[in-house]
């Protein structure tokens, strides 16, 4: 690594990651410091949730590595995993759960005495406060996707990691996902976005386009 | 050490080219334990007091039950180097070695058959031993059933390694829990396949059989792994070269 | 620590206990599995109370076989595995929030009505009273060695028979040592060694499983 | 030994002699599965070289 980077900087240094012999990404390289946003854009199928994934610490890239303060995440996995937020395609929302429990699920995941006051404010951001007591399995796919986007809010972590977070959500989510991540990126946190739609350009972005769609 | 290992072993095209200078040896080597122990088990070793030449059949039932569990404890060895070391080697060589197994497994088990046929009247008795190779055979079909099912090459290494030593774990409580069954059932008789105290000229066409029995092992894994080998590394340079001048 | 690793697994029963269906099929399973014995073997005294311990035990067994395949499905089909991999707590604990919540909302009914099965199959008391002991030791080492199962096939979306064929061999021991106990039971024999024998087994997987379910879980969360 | 008594083997004949075979037999197959492989191998990646030289 050429410069020294300060602390808080995450370093993708030359990834590649392999599927059953078919290299779906391969010198992916990036460096994004505090306060900053990486937008990683690239057709349907060319390994965006993947370079997403890798960078959680799901999968193991076959070169090259992933550094956070200058130390490989796979020998840091744990520690480096529990300052992570990760929003998938998928909401990881429990379906027979209220949407208050859910919360209060999440706080005990990450450890966080669940204080209701703060629930409430949360919900009233997201404008969720309404549905507390229904159950999750009733929420549309806005509601469902404001509910997994509610959790960057209630428990704070240094990173960020969005994929096509603003699937399912209308123009009112956009604009409140915006607000959490302008007020992430100014505490100094990192976020990665994998999406199409242009961001609010008042943030600090770093783009990442992916190659072409792999075989 | 750990170098003079990765050149010869760990690294795939390294076992490659070390592979094909061990076969010729281990053909031989097998070749030669098998005739001695084929032609002294049968003609030379004394008939048994008792089964008369019926034991003979000893010399191909102990060998392939001893070559199954030894497959599997190798299985769990290369289990535990794939998933603490990452050693696609080790991956390659453990679920090679789970088909070899299943097949010496299931011979252990027929030619106990026909070995209970004319000594105890039946085809199969509940002995501890032979109970206990039965279920080595169950814990066989599910790592093969296993590793059949996942589609991804690492998690499939993976997966696997986590069931060898699953099975590696539970296969002395699964050995140990079946005689301690056997003899609230059937009182504690002895094991009626416990090799009798065997004279010298009856032992080492036995050893012979047992060396030989793994030696083919050893053949036949390195083999397959060899296959796999070109499989995984099919984009490499060297491959491209070995295949070139081989075909 | 503990109290947000009590609220887990508080939360976990909370949602078992909503779906009604997923723990009271598996105990309708273990009914009607032990009532089909006595149909099928004839309804004489002697006969049943001899084979009762097989049937109540491997009845038990088939029916948490049958249910411990979908305690990881619903999290990895959500992806609330994803979130359990990044939770301030180690995999291992959160696995074993799950495993004992999974334990008390299925393994707890079975042994509850398991007496009940006993009369059935003319047990005496002192036989039902082991019954119940030698299930309580039982259970919690079907239920660790199946969670190492069903990590293992939880990325995997046509599975089908794939766990039973994985998991029943290892729950032999157990099997042998449960209904040696009733045996012994029934004959009055000295029953120190079965409960010592299981009590082991108990701890041999409480010490690898959680362990190995984890690992496993990693390998699933990388589909 | 002459040739009779082989085969019967002390009346166990049968029951050696099929065993041995059968033994044999599973020798055979793990080499017959091997080689095949091999061979499968082979046109793979003949497959595979021709189709990215």
């Amino acid at each position: 690594m050429q410069t020294t980077p300060t602390e808080q900087t995450l370093v993708i240094d030359h990834l590649r990651f392999e599927r059953n012999n078919i290299t779906l990404l391969d010198q992916i390289h990036s460096t994004v410091n505090a306060g900053e946003l990486l937008q990683v854009r690239g057709a349907n199928g060319c390994g965006k949730s993947t370079l997403l994934r890798l960078l959680a610490g799901y999968l193991e890239p076959h070169d090259g590595a992933i550094f956070w303060q200058n130390k490989s995440i796979t020998e840091q996995r744990e520690c480096y995993q529990q300052n992570i937020h990760y929003v998938g395609h998928r909401n990881g929302i429990k379906s027979t759960l209220t949407v208050a429990e859910n919360l209060k699920l999440q706080c005990a995941l990450s450890n966080i005495r669940f204080e209701p006051t703060n629930a409430q404010a949360v919900l009233k951001k997201m404008g969720l406060q309404h549905i507390t007591d229904k159950h999750a399995a009733h929420l549309s796919a806005g509601q469902l996707r404001r509910l997994a986007l509610a959790r960057l809010a209630l428990t704070p972590n240094k990173i960020w990691i969005l994929d096509e977070p603003t699937t399912a959500l209308d123009t009112e989510g956009q604009t409140v996902l915006n607000e959490l991540l302008t007020q992430h990126l100014t505490h100094g946190g990192i976020a990665i976005v994998a999406t199409h739609q242009d961001l609010d350009k008042s943030h600090p972005t770093k783009m990442l386009h992916l190659g072409a769609a792999n075989a | 050490m750990l170098h003079w290992f990765n050149q010869h072993f760990i690294s795939l095209k390294a076992f490659y080219a070390t592979s094909s200078a061990l076969l010729p040896w281990l053909i031989t080597a097998f070749s030669l334990c098998f005739a001695y122990g084929l032609i002294a088990g049968l003609f030379f070793a004394p008939a048994d007091y008792q089964q008369g030449d019926g034991f003979r059949i000893i010399y191909v039932h102990v060998p392939s039950a001893f070559t199954a569990m030894a497959i599997y404890a190798v299985m769990a060895v290369s289990g535990i180097l794939t998933l603490v070391f990452r050693m696609k080697i080790a991956a390659i060589c453990m679920s090679v070695s789970a088909s070899i197994g299943a097949w010496f497994t299931f011979l252990a088990l027929v030619t106990g058959a026909i070995w209970g046929k004319p000594m105890w009247g039946t085809w199969w008795i509940w002995d501890a031993r032979l109970t206990s190779v039965l279920i080595l055979l169950f814990l066989y079909f599910g790592f093969i059933a296993l590793q059949s099912v996942i589609p991804d090459q690492q998690s499939r290494d993976r997966a696997g390694a986590i069931m060898a030593i699953v099975g590696v774990i539970n296969l002395p409580i699964i050995h140990y829990s079946v005689i301690w069954w056997n003899t609230l059932h059937q009182g504690p008789t002895l094991s009626k396949l416990a090799a009798p105290s065997i004279a010298p000229d009856m032992l080492h066409p036995l050893l012979a059989m047992i060396a030989a029995f793994l030696f083919f092992y050893a053949v036949i894994l390195l083999l397959r792994m060899r296959n796999q080998i070109v499989l995984r590394e099919i984009k490499t340079q060297w491959v491209k070269e070995v295949m070139s001048h081989a075909s | 620590m503990l109290k947000s690793l009590l609220t887990i697994t508080h939360q976990e029963i909370v949602m078992t206990l909503r779906q009604a269906y997923s723990w009271i099929t598996p105990l309708l399973f273990f009914v009607i599995v032990v009532c089909l014995f006595p149909l099928a073997l004839g309804p004489d005294e002697n006969t049943l109370n001899k084979v009762a311990p097989g049937i109540i035990w491997v009845g038990a067994l088939l029916a948490i076989v049958m249910s411990i395949g979908n305690i990881f499905r619903s999290d990895a089909e959500e992806g609330h595995l994803d979130l359990l991999l990044l939770s301030a707590h180690p995999l291992t604990l959160l696995v074993l929030c799950k495993l004992i919540s999974h334990w008390i909302t299925h393994c707890l009914p079975l042994i509850v009505i398991s007496p009940l099965l006993g009369i059935l199959l003319h047990l005496n008391i002192h036989e039902e009273s082991v019954l119940v002991i030698s299930l309580l030791l039982g259970t919690p080492v079907f239920v660790l060695l199946g969670a190492i199962g069903s990590a293992l096939v939880v990325g995997i979306r046509s599975h089908g028979l794939l766990l039973p064929i994985l998991i029943m061999p290892l729950y032999i021991p157990v099997l042998i040592f449960g209904t040696g106990s009733m045996i012994a039971a029934s004959a009055n024999l000295p029953l120190a060694s079965d409960f010592a024998m299981m009590g082991a087994l108990v701890l041999i997987s409480l010490a690898f499983a959680p362990l190995l379910t984890s690992a496993a879980l990693r390998i699933g969360a990388n589909q | 030994m002459h040739l009779n008594e082989i085969i019967s083997m002390g009346g166990y004949g049968l029951y050696v002699w099929t065993a041995y075979s059968i033994t044999l037999l599973v020798f055979g197959m793990n080499l017959f599965t091997a080689i095949r492989e091999k061979k499968r191998v082979k046109k793979t990646l003949r497959h595979y070289f021709s189709q990215t030289s």
